[in-house]
């Protein structure tokens, strides 16, 4: 199939045309989406939330390694998919492109990806960030600093205004995302201010490193520890400073889990607070929101949130207690790093962007019991 | 068997015999890695960063 | 509240008019169900899939320990779902009830239980074998053996003709169900028959024991186990033997995971059969099956069924191998013990037998990577 | 009971001879021992220790619920010791007493346990805290307040001499133990003052629950979390408080291992140090101890402490690191909770309390590779 | 250097004089070991135990990759010990040289081992079987044949006498030791011929796969597996049918620890027996053996062998239950991959060949509680 | 100490002084668990079986 005929195949993104408009006239009409980086973790879960989300028709999957295999051959969840990878060489023309591609990948081909889609949703660090200048600080520069004024950070959670109709979306890191979750409410409600000193000690699991591996991610070495995998200088400290106006003391450690990212902060606001204060200001964040459960204390086993509470799904479980001892305040909240913080933040935001309903393909509640998923 | 001070620790870095330049060697006490720079007598400094993948 | 008020607050059951067809004309009206043994594991399931069944409003969860606790005190994953846990002893008529109690709990109150619904679908054994003396001889009697006749067997790939119009539907056990989706082929093909020698040799993970726990189930002991906690004389035999007309050699061991069952059924065909014959006879019983999946060989990491594959659905991984030197067929499966051995295949019996769409609520495709889930 | 009655109760250690000259003269006379609950977890690695320490010989293992079974019932790696369980009413008399059995135990039988014994060393929480005082306010107040000016605290590394001769030892609690030993160079070294914030963030292991067990810690609910169990007002900090004079922000997490305790100390000196500094105040602090290893940074897989390389030895890794941004120090310390944190602890205190090789019987090394012991 | 001066430099194997003279008269003196693959999984565990062995001194330890680097470095536990990697190409005159690489390496390289070193105990495959045609079968051909009859099949449970004074070692297979420790006693005593049917299903952990891991045995993708690796054609196939004259069905499971081989065997005598005559053979077989516990059935938690039981030592658990309903003997045993099924054979084995005491350097007795070690 | 044979196994079973008729104990080699049927000479038969909870 030639380039012309692929491009007239779409119905919807020929000319640049609001893609909005389609679904908004009866409902019935799919939009088309593709993704780049789709062998890997973020982009298989991808291919799941988009190929059971009632207004996307999943295109082209790309893979260079698995090029012309099955998705399942890679994703064993996605056996009943008929649609096999092609090279990222050979983008089709869709409404939406998903890039899953590893920092410094999606900067390098913006402008192809621009071109095949009038929606593009990166889930790099490529375009979190808006100074180049940030970009030397903290990753090894940008080679496409133009587009970084165009691009929106994706986070619903943070403001969902600036998504509507935005067409290059910045999908968070995962571990900005737990903290920033877990912050956000102390600090619109003024609990605490740049200056108060905040810790976030982070656990997260081994699908953060991505599906390549290496000898510190094998099962034998990768099982069962606790390692202190940064200790300091976290790279994901840049966006949280550049969203949330807060300079934190960051610590990530790796756990023995697959999925899954628990922040504890712990912050000390120079002012005592009273426990109905904290829920006043978290319940006045996250009221509306869809994908984020309140968890603080109460009975039972699940008192406080838990990453393998949310595994599998979109919802934030964010909760707090407070140190009657010190008026410290610590903030708690778990994601699917995956998922929340990667593939379905994407698409979460991809629903606001483009005006659908905003929990639309990303129903699944998670499972109980459920082991180290 | 000689001996040369780390750099970074301040630990004692036991070193074998035919130490060449360039080796490189870590630290017991602080597990740095540390380039032999110099042979008699034995100077190590640290070695250039690997900027090596570690996990997540 | 008396039987009266509770035929009366039912609006869709009422004289025991036919459920299916208040879906047939038109599909927006739904049918109410209510799980009774809601706290427990495959209870929890039973009300995350109802909850989100197109057909289904989930009208009632028991409990005798969280009476009046909302459902997501027990199960995390339910926060979201507007209910509280009532007592069995208040059972309100609905259209499906599903029992999911221990052994021997629902022939107790099968009349209650068949009163307040008109499909009543049973998770435990206790409707499992179709003779009074099989409970004499593998359980600890029956206490009322008139229901037995009534009783279908759940599992749909047995044949699900005979659960149309069910109306007291057995869910199968879930070890007897990897078991039995790993060999029938074998048997509908002649490839093994019933004087053949075949070793089931099973490894399931905790959930299998429930919500209850004891020593045995402590983390600190079940954690990385090998365990063989049958090694002869499962109860699930007799069910096999029942259903397939197979008398096995089983054992099952406990291993470190908590959701899945996977089957290893080690069979010695009295003739030699070819990889072709093979595949001939699992195309023959499960291409049309929505919820097996081949697996067998092939190339990647994921060639042959895997229970953390199908975590958290009602799919079944099934596959072989053919072992050249002696003949012998290594046949393999793998299923959620909690879903396609419990609660999954519950709602999928309740599909068939009231005539909804087969797969309705029960679309999750799992997750990929996943741990240990 | 005073002194001269509990001497003279001891039939093993006859005339009240030091039982450290026993083993002076020739090497050859072994110390008699006991252990109170050792059907526990604690109590299972003493029973390991004892019998393969060179100077002790195992008179009597207590357990109530096992009496007259073999230790290798309860504990399957004990299957080769020839000794049942007898019942903590009929103890013997012998040279050591260790009890490990729950808060509150010991203080009730305190006057016995002396009476039995010359040395007495206590795992609970008992005679960790000096004063009467801080019992009543941690704790549930104390019955026997007239002994814990004669107790000592175990931990080697916060001061030997005081262990010596001693003979009622109070063995440390395991996370207090973590953070102590993270956090001693820094106190000693001045880098840090009581002024000091320090947030401790620690990760632990299902062991610390002993063997009791119950709803959160079975295993399906407790695989895989990363849990925050005592998000604050741990009752270790009261312990620390004393031992190192600092009041901490205490927060302790459950994540999925069954033995270990992590530490991860977020310090913010008044003052820069470098990390020529740090090295210092950690070598200062740990270069002549036999059971501290410094790690911290360097090359390979493990380059922060990490409980799986200490799992099953008395081994504790310390470390730091230094944040470049803030001036924070972070230090990390990594132990068994059951062995460094409870019985190894014990067994190097008595070890040094009776005068014996400091390193006797603790000489395991730990194994690699190893996945979550 | 050449062939004289390597064995001059060594002190204690000088002139190829009996080794075992060294001990005998006295004691004190030690042989000299070097580990050729020291970097490995078994070649640390080989380590470990050398250093930790009354009779021996590590000489040297080599590895390419970590030359010049510490033990420690590869091995966080090894991190006391005082000895750096060096290159195979410089092997040192030792007086036995273990060789812990991967299948091939040693039959390329036997001369050099052999000269260096008067006793030789090889982990490899390279000397287990005895005929040339067996390594054109089962691997791909041998290029130093005329070594093969010089050769000692190391698993001392199968014969000890052979063994002593025996200067090249070939240490059995982990899979295949577990699965011959089960059934050695059935073959000893007649209860199976070779003509009886035996399944032998296996559940192993990832440290089989040695150090140098790949996609499928990263944490993501090799957590919570259970995993048919080897359906059918196994290797170690080979030394069973040679060691025990069985013909088996092998099925290979990889499951979610990271040491670890349990082999569950289903034998089908053609008479049947009691579990009597069982307890009479496997007591018959295993009383005096050092390494060996009998367990099957009795109460509490451990009723059957577990590999956790057994983790991190040179133990075999082995056990059976009797089948009453078709006589099937189910056969368990379960190990330590690296340690009974590694390195502790191959000490063991040496142990025996030089005259030592048999349990010498192998006294770890196994942790309770444990995880997934 | 006393000794008796374990009727499972035929293993030896040390048995501690002063013994009670109706006690339990467990044999060392197979683990099963005895009652002390008679107490001199000592004799053990096995323990009604509990039917315990144990595990799945
Ligand atoms: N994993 C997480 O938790 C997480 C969370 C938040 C954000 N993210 C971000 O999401 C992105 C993907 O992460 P991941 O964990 O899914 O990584 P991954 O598993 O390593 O997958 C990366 C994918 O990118 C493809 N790729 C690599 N280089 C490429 C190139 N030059 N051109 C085209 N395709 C290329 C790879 O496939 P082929 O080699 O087959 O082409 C693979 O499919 C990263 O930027 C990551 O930072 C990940
Ligand atoms: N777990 C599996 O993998 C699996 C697979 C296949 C079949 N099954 C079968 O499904 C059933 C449930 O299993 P499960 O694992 O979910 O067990 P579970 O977690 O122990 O739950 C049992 C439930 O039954 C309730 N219950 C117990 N006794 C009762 C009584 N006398 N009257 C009313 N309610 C009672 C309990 O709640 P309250 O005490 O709060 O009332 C609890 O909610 C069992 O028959 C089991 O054999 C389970
Ligand atoms: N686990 C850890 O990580 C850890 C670390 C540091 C300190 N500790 C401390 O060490 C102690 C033991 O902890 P653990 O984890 O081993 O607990 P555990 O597993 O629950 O064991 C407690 C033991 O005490 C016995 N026991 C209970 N009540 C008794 C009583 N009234 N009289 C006599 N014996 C009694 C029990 O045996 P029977 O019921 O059979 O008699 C059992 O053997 C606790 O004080 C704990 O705080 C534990
Ligand atoms: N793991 C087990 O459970 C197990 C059980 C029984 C038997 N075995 C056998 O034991 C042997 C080692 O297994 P493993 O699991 O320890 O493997 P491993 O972790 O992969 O280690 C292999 C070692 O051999 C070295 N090596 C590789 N090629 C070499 C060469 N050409 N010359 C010199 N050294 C070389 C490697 O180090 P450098 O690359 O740094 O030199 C490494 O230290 C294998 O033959 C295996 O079959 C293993
Ligand atoms: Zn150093
Ligand atoms: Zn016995």
């Amino acid at each position: 199939m030639s380039e012309d005929e692929r491009s007239e195949s779409s119905t919807t993104s020929g000319e640049r045309s609001d893609p909005r408009v389609a679904v908004a006239d009866g409902g019935t009409e799919q939009l088309t989406a593709s993704v780049v980086g789709a062998s890997g973790f973020a982009g298989g879960e991808l291919c799941r939330l988009l190929t059971g989300h009632p207004d996307f028709e999943l295109a082209q999957a790309t893979s260079r390694e698995y090029e012309n295999k099955t998705l399942g051959y890679a994703h064993p969840n996605l056996r009943g998919v008929d649609l096999r990878f092609s090279s990222p060489e050979d983008l089709e023309s869709v409404d939406v492109l998903f890039a899953s591609t590893p920092h410094g990948v999606s900067m390098e081909h913006i402008d192809a990806f621009r071109d095949a889609a009038g929606t593009v949703v990166d889930l790099s660090a490529d375009f979190r960030l808006n100074e180049a200048a940030d970009y030397d600080e903290w990753y090894d520069g940008h080679v496409a600093p133009e587009h970084l004024a165009d691009a929106t950070y994706a986070l619903p959670e943070l403001g969902r205004e600036k998504l509507e109709g935005a067409d290059l979306i910045a999908s968070g890191g995962c571990n900005a995302t737990a903290t920033m979750l877990a912050l956000k409410p102390l600090v619109d409600s003024g609990v605490i201010t740049p200056d108060d000193r905040v810790v976030a000690d982070l656990k997260v699991g081994s699908s953060e490193g991505g599906a390549g591996g290496g000898a510190a991610s094998s099962h034998p070495e990768r099982s069962g520890v606790v390692r202190p995998y940064a200790p300091t200088g976290h790279r994901h400290e840049a966006e949280i400073q550049q969203e949330l106006g807060l300079s934190l003391s960051f610590t990530v450690h790796a756990v023995d889990m697959t999925r899954g990212a628990a922040a504890t902060c712990h912050a000390f606001p120079s002012e005592r607070v009273t426990t109905g204060d904290l829920w006043g200001a978290y319940r006045e964040a996250y009221d509306d929101e869809p994908f984020v459960r309140l968890v603080a204390g109460g009975g039972g086993v699940y008192r406080y949130p838990e990453p393998k509470a949310v595994a599998g799904t979109n919802y934030a479980e964010v909760g707090f207690e407070l140190d009657p001892e010190n008026g410290r305040v610590v903030a708690f909240s778990a994601i699917d790093n995956v998922m929340k913080g990667a593939a379905g933040q994407a698409v979460h935001a991809a629903n606001v962007a483009l005006g659908l309903e905003e929990t639309a393909g990303l129903d699944f509640q998670g499972l109980h019991p459920v082991g180290s998923p | 068997m000689t001996e040369a001070e780390c750099v970074e620790c301040g630990g004692t870095v036991a070193l074998h015999d035919d130490l060449e330049i360039g080796e490189i060697v870590d630290c017991e006490t602080c597990g740095a890695e540390l380039e032999v720079v110099d042979v008699s007598p034995p100077v190590l400094d640290r070695a250039p960063e690997l900027e090596e993948d570690w996990g997540e």
